[in-house]
């Protein structure tokens, strides 16, 4: 299968993808966000939380003085481990406790504090790579069967129940597996600690929650002899802190968008574009593959008509992904099977866009979302429009599936609703298995009509875009007919200038030469 | 006394009253012809007959998954079963505005939020935003509905308080997310604080989402409850119509 | 959708098939059989049982000498009829009775028993004129939706329950309803009367059940503005008797396949060579169209390699019903969706024999039959082939689809099955509308290759049989893996040759211009 | 005295014994929100908590579908539950015939049939034709067998007349349709004539079919029973065993 697309108007989107996106790097590379400066202070090796259940990283970066604040984090716990001569953590402790005052080091010497910081930085570092070097390791021994990499969810909201689940999804034939997080955690300016059983639609994400389900999915791993894939949520008000957390425990994807926390969260704009911006350095270091979020412009809006903004979409996320420094193969764009099924010839729309985004992103792991808006109690109509899902990502090759559940519309997945969704990717995923190799589309057929139109609006709602600028043309309500006010939304409080001499250290050692 | 045959249901297979029904679900057990058995037990034991484990297979190592066909012996009594729409007048938006101006006598002010940590506007916008929902126009095109749109995550406190400030004749509350009966505890919280605020009989209470029912909303005081594919125009023809009951019954002027 | 053919193989194989099929018609011509025989005296308005429940035909042409039956039943009835002075009916009743006895009429002349009967033919000749028009009429002010005609089976063994299941089918969706003959019916050699409410696995085929049936589809066709057709099996002991009924009851569509009873039932390959040609003369003049029993090849033997069978088999069964006088317009060719759902490609595999099919008979009303053979009590997974096979359906134009059912392996369809299989077709055929007509096939990809061996296959197979002649090909089992010996199966002994002066005056009224 | 919790199993949803159980069926009634209610309250009383109605709709005039999630308060002690396989012992063609030739010391005689007026020869045919099953050679194919297959519609009488013809060490019955109750008549039809003729105990009987359990042959007083999926070498490895185990006991020597 192919569609004849004009390559120089792809080339046009590209650039005004880049048209786009300039303005919006510089003002990330003028500021910082407090998730930002906590993820920092993650790196630096400092966990747990204090009497009151807060997040040491909170309490430390909280309890800054502007003016520190202003310079980033790192200096500060810096100053104090120069002064204090105690490792991150410890220190950390003592913050928690009351002990220690971070905000009482204003005068050490910058260098002193520097040097503090260093071998933290590098042993973390050090670590990611590790991390990272036992993946490929794994991969190497433990194969996944090839793509479309069949993906489902567990949210139980208790991670042992998750952990059953996930274990046997696996054993159902599952390559990836993704915890879905508690409704409302997004919006949660921390991150809760430890392992949890209670949440409500999902599980927490937590370092603990993270590392109970690698370490089972490793086991199934080696039982089957198949690396089974991990993934979690970044989106939301602690973006960089979740990747860190991430490329710490080896999850091997995040869902990571440049603008979804922003339309769908409700979270302040610049807050996302800044936060974005450094979980993606993480995500790059530790091989993560991101996963962006275009699928919930169809299910808010209509899936015909947002089929263009999807695709500009996708155009501004890559150019952001890329100057995070994450190359094509870690960029799973987002695109979704939401027409409504009662659409004549719906399937061949369907089939248009997704072979547009097979083309346009030739080397990118396209992430494909199932039905889910159209989806009804219906669960044998349901099961059927999973498996035309199906059918058109194995036709239009894509790379991570998520497997759709017949019980879609009803609760979030039984184990044996998984089992059969399963079981319907991987029918049809077989018995379809070379058809998109087979056949060839009509020139000037619906499908190759519907795709040239697409491409074209594409272009033109990205060419309004980069006129009226990303944050202007986002309050107008370009995608998902959802409109945010530049300063509005959630978490635009944690958002600064950053001072002169404001220094990540992180920052520096992964900085993309792209983003410079 | 028993009800006459005609009004007895029971499942209908293929012959009048077989009571045949399918069921599935997953036992915890690493299937084995003996797994089959447990199922087919299983199943007898909720009282089904002629019970005919169909499929049986293992779909993790410890859990396996069953397809169950069988016989119920139970029937209902439809002629019993109470359950009145809320959607009982199909009406147009002209002909529901004409009602308003003409029984009401002035404009009808509606506010609609999702409450509670739930954030699925989606059906909520259906019912209240200009575009509407399958070609029906949303609340907000109608000339005599003065409509706030609170959007989502919305506490029960917050939705009281501007019902309050703005005087609202009609409170729309959804729920979609079901999970651990939230939406119960939300509804009920709404109806408990309208009540404590004593403005609940001032308004119009209604509640909405995939998994509501009339009957459900009515037990929980409402006055009235919207499930799956509710068109705006059935929502406003129920306020239309009861503003006018209201009107007529109180005899109050509205300017 | 289109497969590059060599229309030269094509009519190389048309050629096999008349070849085949020219001996088998001059056997035919020489030779009738008891239920031709029984089919001329119902055809003359004979209906009716004894006291002891044997139907009144079968007690006339029982009751017949040897050398009568060899000149026809028709001139020993109009020879009584000619004496007695009586309506066939009456005349009947008194032989079922023991009054009369058509035997002793030997002596009648021959022009007298002719001219008794011709009365008699012209009123049938007109009445089935009459219920063809009918059939017209009501589908020009009732017409029915596009194809693939949505085609389903009730078969509850009681009529009055099989009536509330086909108008509760027509109201969801079906266009076609197939009435399913109780098991063991093909095997009776008479056809049972009156209303019956007992069957196993499917209901009595009687002229009564068709009247019901009739009546409440005729009424529903008129709620629902489209009319619905009805249908029922010819195959077996009584094909001209049950092709009699159902052109009197205005059936719409009739199972008669040139082959089915010799394979799938054991009857004997004379009697049903004969009873084909005079029930298909039957079907011609009703208007009537024939569906062909291909699908059953690949029920019991593998599907992918009966293939070229199936294709041999649709040329036999075309050449066959051209004979009788058949339009290709009224000649429904079977084929199936059978291959093994586990098979790689196996969706590629069914959509080269599809479209094969339609572009080698492009008039004639294909009949696609659904997955049953690998449907097993996993009704999640038995939808999805369903649905496959309503793709494969509707993108290669096939005209009678029969739905499949999620409770293939389970029971014979409840009624909330019939409504999920018609809303799956319904689904499918719509969202994937005009996919047909938007693909091409790659040249020298799977399904061009597979069609083209397929074809070649056939080619082979209809030489061989052509040399072999058609009653030893059986013999040695070249259809179905099934073999039959031509003097065995059930009902050889109602096979007789015709003597000089046998006369059959429907035959003599309907033998097409080919056949002579 | 109740039985230890771990071995007390009740379906699985997403929480260990939540009991969620899929049902699905037709009632005889025009669709509306009171049929939802019919529905529900028939779930209920069919012994189901948490009952949600989840799909409802007309599939025509006078019939609606439901699709309903329940739990289900009911579970079963698994350590109770016998269903002993009849396919216990995987071996290849090659063992079972060297098993045969070793302990059974003489070719074992097989005969096979799908009785009464059923017709599905399909079954049977997989386990009895040379080329077998799935890729798994049928009976025909043994060294050590000899083979019947006498084909459809076999009237018990038939088969038993032929088993004391013909000397059969095992009858092989095949019954796929089971409307009405028919596979159990015959098969149990098929049994009391080989005990009238008394030749039961001088030959295994063995059944299969889809809907086949080995526990429900064994009550039939079958030796064993194959249900879906059965392969020929598990039904020859079987005959194999028995038959090798009779000899050990009775000592019985061949030829
Ligand atoms: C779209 C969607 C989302 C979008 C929501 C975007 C938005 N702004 O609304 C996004 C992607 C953000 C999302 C997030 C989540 N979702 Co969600 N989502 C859905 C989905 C796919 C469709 C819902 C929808 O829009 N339906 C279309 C509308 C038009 O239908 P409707 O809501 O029924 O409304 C109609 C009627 O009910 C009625 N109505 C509704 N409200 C009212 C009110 C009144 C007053 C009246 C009169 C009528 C009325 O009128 C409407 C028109 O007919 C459903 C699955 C499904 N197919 O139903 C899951 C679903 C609802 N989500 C679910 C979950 C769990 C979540 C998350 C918790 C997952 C997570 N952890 O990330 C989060 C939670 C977010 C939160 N805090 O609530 C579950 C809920 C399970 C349950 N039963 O409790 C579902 C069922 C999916 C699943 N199987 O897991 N979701
Ligand atoms: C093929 C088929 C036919 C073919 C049969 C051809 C033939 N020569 O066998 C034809 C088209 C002729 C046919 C006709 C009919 N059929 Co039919 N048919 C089927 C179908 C599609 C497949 C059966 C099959 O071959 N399965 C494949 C084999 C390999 O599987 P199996 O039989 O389970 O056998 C395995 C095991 O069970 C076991 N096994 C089986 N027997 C034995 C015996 C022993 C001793 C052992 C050890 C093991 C063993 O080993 C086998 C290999 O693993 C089924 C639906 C389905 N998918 O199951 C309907 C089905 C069985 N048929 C059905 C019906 C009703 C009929 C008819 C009555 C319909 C009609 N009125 O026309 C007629 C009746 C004919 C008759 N007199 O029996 C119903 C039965 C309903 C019921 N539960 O009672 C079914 C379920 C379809 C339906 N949903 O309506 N049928
Ligand atoms: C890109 C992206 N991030 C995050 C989420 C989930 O976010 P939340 O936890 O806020 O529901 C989604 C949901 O679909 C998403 O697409
Ligand atoms: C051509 C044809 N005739 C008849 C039948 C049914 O025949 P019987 O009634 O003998 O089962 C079939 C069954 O599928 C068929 O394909």
């Amino acid at each position: 299968m192919h569609l004849e697309i004009d390559p120089r108007t792809v080339e046009r989107c590209r650039a005004l993808a880049a048209d786009i996106v300039s303005p919006v790097s510089r003002f990330i590379a003028a500021h910082s966000t407090l998730s930002v400066e906590r993820a920092v202070v993650r790196l630096l090796g400092i966990d747990g939380v204090d009497a009151q259940e807060v997040p040491l990283p909170n309490v430390i970066v909280d309890g800054l003085t502007p003016g520190q604040r202003a310079r980033g984090a790192a200096l500060a716990v810096g100053a104090a481990l120069a002064e204090t001569g105690l490792e991150p953590q410890a220190l950390a402790e003592r913050v928690g406790r009351g002990d220690v005052n971070v905000a009482s080091f204003d005068n050490t010497p910058e260098v002193a504090a520097r040097a503090a910081v260093r071998p933290h930085v590098e042993r973390m570092l050090a670590h990611i790579r590790g991390v990272r070097e036992t993946r490929s390791e794994m991969l190497a021994r433990l194969p996944q069967t090839p793509p479309p990499l069949l993906y489902v969810i567990v949210a139980s909201g208790n991670i042992y129940e998750d952990r059953t689940a996930a274990v046997a999804a696996s054993e159902s034939g599952a390559q990836v597996i993704a915890v879905i997080r508690s409704t409302g955690q997004s919006l949660l300016d921390f991150v809760p600690f430890g392992p949890t059983t209670e949440g409500f639609g999902g599980t927490y994400a937590t370092q603990a929650n993270f590392k109970i389900m690698r370490e089972a999915l490793d086991e199934v791993s080696r039982r089957l002899g198949r690396y089974v894939m991990l993934t979690n949520y970044a989106s939301g008000l602690c973006m960089p802190e979740i990747a860190t957390m991430a490329a710490i425990e080896r999850l091997d994807m995040l869902l990571n968008d440049s603008m979804y926390g922003i339309l769908f969260r409700d979270i302040n704009m610049k807050r996302t574009f800044i936060d974005q911006h450094f979980s993606r350095m993480l995500n790059s270091y530790s091989g993560i593959i991101i996963n962006t979020g275009e699928d919930n412009y169809l299910t808010t809006a209509d899936a015909v008509e947002q089929a263009p903004a999807v695709l500009a979409s996708q155009f501004i996320n890559e150019e952001f992904a890329h100057r995070a420094g994450l190359p094509d193969e870690q960029i799973g764009l987002g695109d979704a099977f939401e027409i409504d099924p009662g659409l004549e010839d719906g399937f061949l729309y369907q089939l248009a866009q997704a072979q547009l985004a097979r083309q346009l992103f030739p080397h990118a792991p396209l992430k494909y979302m199932p039905p889910t808006k159209h989806m009804t109690g219906d669960i044998f109509k349901g099961h059927l429009i999973d498996a035309l899902f199906n059918l058109t990502s194995v036709a239009t090759k894509q790379t991570i599936h998520l497997c759709g559940m017949l019980t879609e519309a009803i609760h979030t997945p039984f184990l044996g609703d998984r089992a059969l969704s399963l079981e319907n990717a991987r029918y049809i995923m077989s018995t379809a298995r070379h058809f998109g190799d087979e056949i060839e589309i009509k020139r000037g057929g619906i499908i190759d009509t519907r795709a040239k139109s697409v491409l074209a609006e594409a272009e033109r709602l990205l060419r309004g875009v980069a006129e009226r600028g990303l944050m202007h043309a986002i309050e107008d309500g370009i995608f998902a007919d959802v409109k945010r006010p530049p300063d509005g939304g959630r978490g635009f409080e944690g958002v600064f200038e950053r001072a002169a001499g404001y220094w990540n250290p992180f920052e520096e050692a992964l900085s993309p030469e792209v983003a410079a | 006394m028993s009800a006459p045959l005609s009004t007895l249901i029971k499942p209908y297979g293929d012959t009048i009253n077989d009571g045949a029904v399918q069921l599935s679900f997953t036992l915890p057990i690493a299937w084995s012809e003996a797994a089959d058995e447990a199922a087919r037990q299983l199943v007898t034991k909720m009282g089904f007959t002629d019970v005919s484990v169909v499929e049986g297979r293992p779909i993790a190592r410890t859990f396996s998954f069953f397809v169950v066909y069988a016989r119920t012996p139970q029937a209902v009594d439809f002629s019993t079963i109470t359950a009145p729409s809320a959607k009982s007048h199909a009406m147009e938006m002209d002909e529901i505005d004409a009602l308003v101006r003409e029984a009401v006598k002035r404009k009808i002010r509606v506010a609609g939020a999702c409450i509670g940590t739930d954030a699925h506007t989606v059906g909520i916008d259906a019912i209240l935003n200009m575009k509407g929902y399958k070609g029906d126009y949303g609340l907000e095109r109608y000339h005599e509905f003065v409509t706030y749109n609170l959007g989502s995550q919305v506490s029960p406190e917050e939705l009281v308080r501007f019902a309050v400030e703005k005087e609202i004749d009609a409170i729309l509350a959804s729920q979609v997310v079901t999970q651990k009966g939230s939406d119960v505890a939300n509804f009920t919280a709404l109806a408990e604080m309208l009540e404590a605020e004593g403005v609940r009989d001032r308004l119009l209470l209604i509640c909405g989402g995939p998994r509501v029912t009339n009957l459900m909303a009515t037990e929980l005081g409402y006055d009235a409850g919207f499930g799956r594919g509710t068109l705006p125009s059935e929502v406003a023809a129920f306020i239309a119509t009861r503003m006018a009951e209201r009107r007529a019954v109180n005899g109050r002027a509205a300017s």
